[in-house]
C-alpha cells in the first residue's frame, strides 16, 4: 500500500468522524516495532490522523471485530477493508452477524502484505526500524546496519495467490483497484494431492504436531465467529480446553475447524498467518475450496451477500463420498 | 501383526428409517457379517455429524462408515443430500490427511435391503481389516 | 471420418464384395476405413468359457491396435463385430481375464479398455445419420422388397453388444427405407441360420435356413439382406429360391458405387 | 447420577441361543449408575413388563436400558412399561441384540461379547437422557383420498361413513379406475361394473364426500393431522356443475380419430368425450391435444350443441387448497409396457393383446360389443393361446421386467380362458405357465374348474417366440412335462402383463416424504403388523400402490385404511414427537445455516435482548424451532457450527457418548 | 476329479448361476435346436445344478446348440443356459483325443463357397 492511501484514509476517516457519520473507525496502528501493526479502534478524528497505519505491515482482517463493535458502539462504526478483508465482510453479512446500515466501509487498494516472519527470517537479525520506499523496504537493524529488501521477495504468499483485488463490498473507495495476482491458488494443494497417502500423512503429523492449542486461528479467523465455539461447550461432547494427552486432539481441532468453515471460508489466510508455529493451515481451507469448486462448481465465499453457500444446499446428482468428484 | 487375528473396531451410523431398518432386515433373514460391526441409530444419516466420526477415529475406531436411505428416498426428503456433501468433503479431506479412504465410506441401504446391508458391512470389515490398525494422525509428541 | 476397420478373414477370399462394397461406399460417405496393419482372424466364434484366454488374445491384439490409433474399430462381418465385442466386454469387467491377457501380450500390444468396437450399420446409424445416407443416394432401390435377416450375431447378447433391440431391430429396415427401398416385416429375422452347426450338421444347418428364407419369402421378401457371409452362404443353399445379399451391396448401389464385378 | 436398570431378553431361544444372556446381564452390572441388572425369558411378555415395573420401584430406577430386539419393534412396548412404573418414557434405551446381534452371529462368545458392548453403549448414552414430554397439535378432521379406483373409493366411503369429510382426487376425468375396464372377477365372475358402479354412485351422493376428478395434487406441506395440500384441478373446458351428462357434444364433435384410451386404444372417441357411460361424475371433457377449437381457434361445435351452455373453451386450471389430517394413497396400478418383450410379437402382431385389452374385448361395453374378435381382422379366433408371467419374475440380471410376482394373472388368466370356453366352446384355450399360484378362497377351486369343467388346456411351459404369419400366430413353446417343443398356429395371444406401480406414485412418494421400494411400491410402515399405514405418519396405503392386489384383498385393505384414518380423526389432539431440534440461544449466531437445511420450514428467527457476558446487553439474532412443525431429521445439528442446535433425544453427547463406549 | 468337483468346474466355467433357473422352460421353447437334443437348455442347467454331467458329456447335444444365444437373451432368470452348454461341451473337448472335428472331416463337406468363417469356427468350437 502506498503512502498516499494512508494520508487518504486519515484525511477521510477524520473528516467522516468530524461529521458525525462515523463513531469510530476499525483500523490499525503502530504496535511495538514498524512491523507489528495492530488492529485497533479509533474514537476520535485526532488519533485517527495521528496513528492510523495503512501500509504492507497492515495485515489484519478487521471485519470480524464488527461483529462486537455494531453491537456496543452508538451510530455508525468505520471500517477500513483490504479487498481480501471486502469477502469476510460481505460472508458475516449473509450470516446476518451485523447490520449493514451500521457500518461505513471504506475501501483500499491493496498489492500485497508482507510476510513478517519472512522478512526477519530476509533480515536475519533484529530489526530497529523500517521505512517503506517503493517497492522496497529499508530495514535498520539492531547493529545499525540498513539493508534494502524488495517488496516482492517478503510478500506472504497468501498475497502472491491472492484471489482477487477487486473489492466486493465498500461504502466508498479510497484509491485505484490495483490488477490481480496470477499466481494458481491451488499449487500448493495440488502438490500435497499428487503425494503418496504416506508421504501426506507425513507431512500433516510433522506440521500439526507442532499445534500448541493456542487458539490464535480461531481467534482471527473471521469465519469462526461463534458466540462460544463448540471446543468451549460442554454440550458439544468435543470440549476441549488444551493439549491433552490424546494423540489425536490437535488433528481433531483442526479438521473440525477447517469443516466449520467449509464453504464459507474466504481464504483470508489469516489462520496461516498468526500460527506462531507457523502451521500451514490455509492448506486446509484451500482443499476444501477446491473440492468445493470441483465437486459443486466454483463458489467463493462472500463474492455476494445471500448467496447460498454449497453445504446448505445440493443437486440431486452430486458426487458420492468417497469416489474423489466422480458422479 | 496376524492378519487373521485382527479385529478392526468398526462404527457404522444408521439412520432409523432405511438402513437401520436394512440391518434389521438382514438380522431378519439371518445374513451374517462380522461381529466388529457396531450400529448406532441416528434418525437420519444429515444427524451425523463429522465430529462424531472423528471422535470415533481418536478413540480407536478403524473404519467409520454411515449409512442412510438411497438419494431420493430420505424419510426427510433431503437429509441424505446434506449427508452426501458433507462426507464427500470430509472423506475427500481426511484421504488429504493421509488417512486411508477406504477407512470412511458412505452406502446407500434401504429398508428392503438386507443382503445388501449384509454384503457391505462384511465387504467394509474386509476392507479396513486389510489396511490393518488405524493410525488416527497420531501426533510425534505423544508417541512413546 | 477416420475409423480403424478389422476386415476379418473371410472378406479377404469369400465375402470380397461385402469388403469391397463396405469401402467404396465409406469413401463416398467420407469414411476412411483404415485398415489395422497387423489384423489376425478373430477365431469366427466367442468363446464365452471363463477360462478361454488363448482363443481371444486376437481380438485384443487389434483392440490394443485401434486403441494406440485412438479410433473406433469398426467392422462389417456379423462375427468379426460380435467376437471383437464380447472380448472387448469380457476384458473390461473381467479382471482375472484381462490380467490373463496380458501376460500374452506384448508390453507395447498392452490394451487399456480405450476402444470402441462398431459395426459399420452402427456406424451408420450412429456417426453418419441414415438421414444423411438417403441424399446421397443416386440409385434409390425402388420397388424392391428387402427381408433384412439379422441373424443372432449382429444382436446376442444384446446386454454386451447393445446395437440394436434383440426382439425387434430396426436398423437393417431403416436402412434399406434410407436407400429407398421396402423393408418387409417378418418374424424369423432374428433366428438362428444354424452357422456354428454347418460342418458338424449340414442337415440342421439346412433346416434352419430353409426355414428362415421361406419365412421371408412368405412375407412377400424379393431378396434377403445380411451383414455375415456364412449367413448368406447358408441362406443360399436353403433352396428357397430367394436371393441373399450383402447390406453393403446395397449400400454400394444405391450410392452409386462402381464395385468390379468378382 | 441415574439409577440405571437393565433388563437383558432372552427372546426365548432368539437372542439366548447365541448371546450369554447371564454373562451381559452381569457385565451390564458392573457399569457405572448401573444399580440393577437382569435377564429374564420374554421382556416384552406382561410377566417381563412386570419386572421392570417391579425393579423401578424396588431400585428407584431413573432409567432403564432394555436388551432386546430391535427399537423398531418394541420400544413403543417399553416406552410404555417405563411410563406405567411412573419414569418418563424417553429414559428408556433399547440395546439391539437380536437383529443386529444374536441373528447375524453364530460365535456365542463373540456374540456376547458384543452384545456387552451395545448394552453399555445403551447405559452410556442413557446416562445423558432426558426426560421428554411430547408436544400437542390439532388435528384436521378431514381426510383426503389420493386415487379414485376401487381401492379409493371404499376407503372414502368407509371414512365418510363414520361421520368425516373426505375427498378423493382422481387425475381422470372419472373415478373407478382399472375396475371400470374389467369385464367379470374371479373367483364368482361378477360383472365388474354391476359391483362398482353402484359404488362409485355412492361415493358421489355421499355428502361428506367431495370428488375432484381430472385433478392431481400439486404439493403437500405440513405434518400429521395438519397437512396442507394444494390439489390442481385440470381445465376440462366444461363446466362441471352446469354439464347435464347428455353425451350430445361427445356426438357431434367432428374430431373422430382420438385413440380411446378406456378401450386401450383399441377403438376411438371424440375429441371431447365422457369416458363410460356410468362415469362418475358424468360429464364432458375436452382433450386440449386433440380440440380443434383449442388448438388453432377453429370449430366451436359443442358450445353450439350444449343446450346447458356447459362447454367453457377459457376455463384454466383451478388450484385447492385444502388442510388434512390425514391422507390415504391409492394411486394402484398399471401393467408394464411390453417394448422389451418383442419375442412374443406384441408390437408387430394386433392379434398378439395384453390381458387387460382382452378385458375390454370381451366386455359388453368394449369395442367389439362383448363379441370375442380378432383386432386384426375382426375375425372369431379358434385358437388362443395365454402366456402366463410375462415380465413377472424376472431376475434383475435379465435387464427386463419385474423380479416379483404381480400375482393375479394366475387367477385373471383362469377366468379368460374359462369365459372363453364358456361362451365359445368351439375354441381351443392354451395357457401356458409357470406355476399356477392360486392362494386364496374359492381360488384354486377356480383354476381347477377351468382346465377339468371346460377344457383348458395348461401347459406346464412358457411360449419362446410367437411369428406372425399370414392370419396365424405361429407360436413355439416348451411342455416340460411331454418334453416337447410345441409349434401352434394360434388366432390370438393373450399375455399377462406384469402389473407395476402407477406413474404418478413416485412424485407423489417424494411430496408426502413417504418411502417407496425398489420397484415403486409403497413401502408400509411394518409389513406384517402395520401394513395399511405408510412409514410416515398421518399417511394410510390403500390397494395397489403398495403391493399387487386383488379386488377382495384391495377392499379389505381400503377399509384397513379407514378404519386407521377414523382413528386418527377422532382424536382431537395428536401427542407429537419430542425428540425434535432445540436451540441454545445463548450460543446460536443467527447465521441461518440452519434455516437453509430444514425441510419442513421449522426454524425461523427472532431478535432477542441477552444479557453479554462482559455484562452489556445486545440484541440478537437467534433461532426457534417450531417443535410441532419438526420432524426431527437432524439436519440443522450439523450445519450449525457452533452447536447451538441439538436433537433431543440424539444429543451430540449422547451420540459421542456412545461412540465411546463402542471403541473402548 | 469327482462329481462336485466336475460340476463346480463346468459351473465356474460358465459363469453362470443355475441355481437361478425357476424351471419356466422358455429357453427350450426358444431353442431352434430343440428336436435335434435329446438333453434340452432347461435339462442342461438342471442336469449341471444337480451334477449329473456324465450324461451330458456322452450326449451328441452338446454338439446341437447352435449358440445362437437366444435362450440367453430370452432367459427371465439371467441364467444363460448356453453358457452352460458350452461349458460341458469344452469339458468334453478337452479331453485328449476328444477333438470333435478333423481337418480330413472338413475337406470332406467343404465346398467352392464355404466361408473360411465357417471352418474357423467349426474348429473353435469342435476341438482343441
Amino acid at each position: 500500500m502506498q503512502k498516499i492511501t494512508e494520508d487518504l484514509a486519515r484525511r477521510r476517516a477524520a473528516e467522516l468522524m468530524r461529521a458525525g457519520e462515523i463513531s469510530c473507525l476499525l483500523g490499525w496502528k503502530k504496535g511495538e516495532f514498524d512491523y507489528d501493526v495492530e488492529p485497533t479502534v479509533f474514537y476520535t478524528p485526532e488519533e485517527v490522523e495521528r496513528e492510523l497505519v495503512c501500509n504492507v505491515f497492515s495485515a489484519a482482517n478487521l471485519s470480524k471485530y464488527l461483529i462486537s463493535l455494531t453491537r456496543k458502539a452508538e451510530g455508525r462504526v468505520g471500517i477500513l477493508l483490504k479487498p481480501c478483508d471486502s469477502f469476510s465482510f460481505n460472508q458475516l453479512l449473509t450470516e446476518h452477524r451485523f447490520d449493514r446500515e451500521r457500518v461505513y466501509a471504506l475501501g483500499l487498494p491493496c498489492e500485497g502484505t508482507v510476510d513478517t516472519f519472512l522478512l526477519k527470517e530476509r533480515v536475519g537479525e533484529g530489526i530497529y526500524s523500517i521505512k517503506i520506499k517503493d517497492g522496497a523496504l529499508e530495514v535498520e537493524t539492531l547493529s545499525g546496519e540498513v539493508k534494502e529488501i524488495p517488496l516482492s521477495e517478503v510478500y506472504a504468499e497468501r498475497c502472491l495467490v491472492c484471489k482477487s483485488r477487486r473489492p466486493v463490498a465498500y461504502d466508498e473507495m479510497l484509491g485505484e483497484v490495483t490488477p490481480d495476482a496470477d499466481e494458481d491458488r491451488f499449487a500448493q494443494v495440488e502438490k500435497l494431492e499428487s503425494m503418496t497417502a504416506e508421504e501426506r500423512y507425513a507431512f500433516w503429523q510433522g506440521e500439526l504436531s507442532r499445534c500448541i492449542r493456542c487458539n490464535a486461528c480461531r481467534n482471527v479467523c473471521p469465519a469462526c465467529s461463534c458466540e462460544r465455539c463448540v471446543f468451549d461447550n460442554p454440550t458439544s461432547g468435543v470440549e476441549t480446553k488444551a493439549p491433552s494427552e490424546d494423540s489425536f486432539e490437535e488433528k481433531m481441532f483442526h479438521i473440525i475447524r477447517a469443516f466449520h468453515v467449509a464453504g464459507r471460508c474466504t481464504d483470508c489466510g489469516e489462520c496461516s498467518r498468526v500460527c506462531p508455529e507457523r502451521i500451514p493451515l490455509h492448506l486446509l481451507n484451500r482443499k476444501f475450496i477446491k473440492d468445493i469448486n470441483s465437486f459443486y462448481g466454483d463458489y467463493t465465499a462472500g463474492a455476494e451477500v445471500g448467496s447460498r453457500a454449497p453445504l446448505v444446499s445440493y443437486t440431486k446428482d452430486d458426487p458420492e463420498p468417497g469416489q474423489g468428484g466422480q458422479k | 501383526m496376524q492378519m487373521t487375528d485382527y479385529k478392526p473396531k468398526i462404527v457404522a451410523f444408521c439412520c432409523n428409517w432405511c438402513s437401520y431398518a436394512g440391518a434389521d432386515l438382514a438380522g431378519n433373514n439371518r445374513l451374517s457379517y462380522p461381529a466388529e460391526v457396531k450400529i448406532i441409530r441416528v434418525p437420519c444419516s444429515c444427524r451425523v455429524n463429522p465430529t462424531f466420526i472423528l471422535r470415533a477415529f481418536q478413540r480407536g475406531a478403524d473404519g467409520v462408515i454411515i449409512c442412510g436411505c438411497h438419494p431420493g428416498d430420505c424419510h426427510y426428503t433431503s437429509g441424505n443430500y446434506f449427508a452426501r456433501r458433507r462426507m464427500a468433503l470430509l472423506f475427500s479431506m481426511l484421504d488429504y490427511l493421509g488417512i486411508e479412504r477406504e477407512r470412511t465410506r458412505v452406502e446407500w441401504v434401504s429398508a428392503a435391503e438386507g443382503a445388501k446391508f449384509a454384503a457391505t458391512m462384511n465387504d467394509f470389515v474386509s476392507t479396513v481389516a486389510a489396511l490393518g490398525e488405524n493410525r488416527r494422525l497420531e501426533d510425534l509428541r505423544c508417541k512413546k | 471420418m477416420y475409423v480403424s476397420y478389422f476386415p476379418g478373414c473371410t472378406l479377404k477370399t469369400k465375402a470380397v464384395r461385402l469388403d469391397r462394397c463396405a469401402r467404396k461406399s465409406a469413401e463416398i460417405l467420407g469414411i476412411e476405413l483404415q485398415e489395422l496393419d497387423s489384423w489376425q482372424c478373430c477365431g469366427g466364434a466367442f468363446t464365452s468359457a471363463a477360462d478361454e484366454v488363448a482363443t481371444k488374445l486376437s481380438s485384443v491384439r487389434a483392440l490394443a491396435e485401434a486403441e494406440r490409433l485412438g479410433r473406433p474399430l469398426v467392422s462389417v462381418c456379423s462375427a468379426c463385430y460380435n467376437v471383437l465385442k464380447q472380448t472387448d466386454h469380457a476384458f473390461k469387467t473381467d479382471p482375472e481375464f484381462a490380467s490373463k491377457v496380458r501376460r500374452y501380450l506384448a508390453p507395447d500390444e498392452c490394451y487399456n479398455g480405450g476402444t470402441e468396437v462398431l459395426h459399420l450399420l452402427e456406424l451408420l446409424r450412429d456417426k453418419v445419420g441414415f438421414e444423411n445416407i438417403a441424399k446421397k443416394v443416386v440409385n434409390p432401390l425402388k420397388g424392391v422388397k428387402i427381408a433384412a435377416y439379422y441373424g443372432c450375431m449382429l444382436l446376442r447378447p444384446s446386454d454386451v453388444l447393445g446395437l440394436d433391440d434383440p426382439e425387434n431391430p430396426s436398423v437393417m429396415e431403416e436402412l434399406i427405407r434410407a436407400l429407398g427401398g421396402e423393408a418387409v416385416g417378418w418374424s424369423q429375422r432374428n433366428e438362428c441360420c444354424g452357422g456354428y452347426v454347418l460342418l458338424e450338421s449340414p442337415e440342421l444347418a439346412k433346416k434352419r435356413s430353409l426355414e428362415i428364407s421361406s419365412d421371408a419369402a412368405a412375407a412377400g421378401a424379393d431378396m434377403i439382406v445380411t451383414a455375415c457371409p456364412l449367413c448368406r452362404y447358408n441362406l443360399d443353399k436353403a433352396g428357397s429360391g430367394l436371393p441373399t445379399v450383402y447390406f453393403t451391396e446395397l449400400l454400394a448401389k444405391a450410392l452409386g458405387a462402381e464395385v468390379d464385378e468378382i | 447420577m441415574q439409577r440405571i436398570g437393565v433388563f437383558v431378553c432372552w427372546c426365548g431361544s432368539n437372542i439366548a441361543a447365541t448371546v450369554d444372556v447371564e454373562a451381559v446381564s452381569q457385565a451390564l452390572k458392573d457399569e457405572p449408575g448401573v444399580v440393577f441388572s437382569t435377564n429374564y425369558q420374554y421382556m416384552c411378555s406382561q410377566a417381563g413388563q412386570d419386572l421392570i415395573k417391579q425393579a423401578v420401584a424396588e431400585h428407584g430406577l431413573t432409567g432403564i436400558v432394555i436388551c432386546s430386539c430391535s427399537p423398531r419393534m418394541h420400544e413403543t412396548t417399553f416406552r410404555r412399561a417405563a411410563a406405567a412404573a411412573g419414569l418418563n418414557p424417553y429414559m428408556v434405551e433399547i440395546a439391539n441384540i437380536r437383529e443386529q446381534c444374536s441373528w447375524v452371529h453364530k460365535d456365542i462368545a463373540l456374540g456376547t461379547q458384543k452384545a456387552i458392548v451395545l448394552g453399555r453403549a445403551a447405559v452410556a448414552k442413557l446416562h445423558l437422557n432426558a426426560p421428554l414430554t411430547p408436544g400437542e397439535t390439532p388435528v384436521t378432521k378431514r381426510a383426503l383420498v389420493i386415487g379414485g379406483g376401487i381401492a379409493g373409493i371404499q376407503t372414502a366411503l368407509d371414512i365418510a361413513d363414520a361421520g368425516f369429510k373426505v375427498d378423493i382426487v382422481e387425475k381422470k376425468p372419472t373415478i373407478g379406475g382399472k375396475m371400470s375396464q374389467l369385464d367379470k372377477t374371479f373367483p364368482t365372475l361378477d360383472c365388474a361394473a354391476c359391483i362398482l358402479t353402484p359404488k362409485m354412485v355412492e361415493a358421489a351422493q355421499n355428502e361428506n364426500i367431495t370428488i375432484y376428478s381430472y385433478s392431481e395434487v400439486e404439493s403437500v406441506g405440513g405434518f400429521v393431522g395438519n397437512f396442507d395440500v394444494t390439489i390442481r384441478k385440470k381445465a376440462r373446458y366444461v363446466n362441471e356443475s352446469i354439464c347435464t351428462g347428455c353425451g350430445l357434444c361427445t356426438e357431434k364433435c367432428p374430431v373422430k380419430n382420438v385413440p380411446n384410451e378406456f378401450n386401450l386404444g383399441m377403438d376411438s372417441r371424440r375429441a371431447v368425450y365422457i369416458p363410460f357411460a356410468q362415469a362418475v361424475p358424468k360429464v364432458a371433457t375436452i382433450d386440449p391435444d386433440y380440440c380443434n377449437m383449442l388448438k388453432n381457434g377453429k370449430c366451436g361445435v359443442c358450445a353450439r350443441v350444449c343446450t346447458a351452455g356447459a362447454i367453457d373453451y377459457k376455463q384454466t386450471d383451478e388450484l385447492i387448497e385444502q388442510k388434512y389430517g390425514a391422507i390415504v394413497v391409492a394411486t394402484g396400478y398399471e401393467p408394464i409396457k411390453l417394448d422389451k418383450f418383442d419375442e412374443f410379437a406384441y408390437n408387430s402382431s394386433p392379434d398378439v393383446i395384453t390381458s387387460l385389452e382382452f378385458e375390454r374385448l370381451t366386455n359388453a361395453a368394449g369395442p367389439t360389443s362383448g363379441k370375442l374378435l380378432r383386432p386384426s381382422d375382426g375375425k372369431h379366433p379358434h385358437r388362443i393361446v395365454f402366456v402366463q408371467c410375462v415380465g413377472s419374475r424376472c431376475a434383475a440380471a435379465a435387464g427386463k421386467g419385474k423380479e416379483y410376482c404381480s400375482k393375479i394373472c394366475c387367477m385373471y388368466t383362469a377366468k379368460q380362458a374359462m369365459l372363453v370356453r364358456d361362451k365359445y366352446p368351439d375354441t381351443e384355450v392354451y395357457v401356458f405357465y409357470i406355476d399356477v399360484r392360486t392362494p386364496g378362497k374359492n381360488f384354486d377351486e377356480f383354476y381347477r374348474r377351468a382346465a377339468e369343467e371346460y377344457g383348458v388346456k395348461y401347459v406346464k411351459g412358457m411360449v419362446g417366440k410367437i411369428s406372425p404369419q399370414g392370419e396365424v400366430l405361429k407360436v413355439q413353446a416348451s411342455d416340460l412335462i411331454a418334453g416337447r417343443q410345441l409349434h401352434i398356429d394360434a388366432d390370438l395371444v393373450v399375455l399377462a402383463a406384469a402389473i407395476e406401480p402407477d406413474r404418478s406414485a413416485r412424485p407423489l412418494a417424494t411430496m408426502l416424504t413417504a418411502s417407496m421400494d425398489t420397484n415403486d411400491f409403497f413401502t408400509e410402515a411394518h409389513p406384517k403388523l402395520r401394513p395399511v399405514e405408510s412409514p410416515t405418519a398421518g399417511v394410510f396405503l390403500s390397494g395397489a400402490c403398495q403391493g399387487p392386489k386383488d379386488i377382495p384383498e384391495t377392499v379389505a385393505q381400503a377399509g384397513a385404511a379407514a378404519a386407521k384414518v377414523i382413528g386418527l380423526l377422532a382424536k382431537d389432539k395428536l401427542t407429537s414427537n419430542p425428540c425434535v431440534a432445540s436451540v441454545d440461544e445463548l450460543m446460536c449466531n443467527g447465521c441461518s445455516s440452519c434455516e437453509r437445511v430444514c425441510p419442513y420450514g421449522a426454524i425461523s428467527y427472532v431478535n432477542k435482548e441477552f444479557r453479554m457476558p462482559d455484562r452489556t446487553v445486545a440484541l440478537r439474532r437467534v433461532a426457534s424451532v417450531n417443535p410441532a412443525v419438526c420432524q426431527g431429521c437432524g439436519a440443522c445439528t450439523v450445519a450449525c457450527m457452533s452447536g447451538a442446535m441439538d436433537l433431543r433425544g440424539f444429543e451430540a453427547k449422547q451420540i459421542i457418548a456412545e461412540v465411546d463406549a463402542i471403541c473402548k | 476329479m469327482n462329481r462336485d468337483n466336475v460340476r463346480d468346474e463346468v459351473i465356474r466355467r460358465s459363469g453362470t448361476d443355475p441355481r437361478k433357473c425357476m424351471k419356466c422352460g422358455k429357453c427350450s421353447a426358444t431353442c431352434p435346436s430343440y428336436d435335434e437334443m435329446e438333453g434340452h437348455p432347461h435339462e442342461f442347467v438342471y442336469m449341471v445344478e444337480n451334477g449329473d454331467i456324465e450324461p451330458l458329456l456322452a450326449s451328441e447335444s452338446i454338439y446341437r446348440c447352435l449358440t445362437c444365444m437366444a435362450c440367453v437373451e430370452r432367459c427371465p432368470r439371467g441364467v444363460e443356459p448356453a453358457k452352460i452348454v458350452e461349458s460341458v461341451r469344452l469339458e468334453a473337448i478337452r479331453k485328449k483325443g476328444a477333438n470333435r472335428l478333423t481337418p480330413e472331416a472338413v475337406a470332406a463337406v467343404a465346398d467352392e463357397e464355404l466361408p473360411q468363417q465357417a471352418v474357423v469356427t467349426a474348429f473353435r468350437k469342435y476341438a482343441k
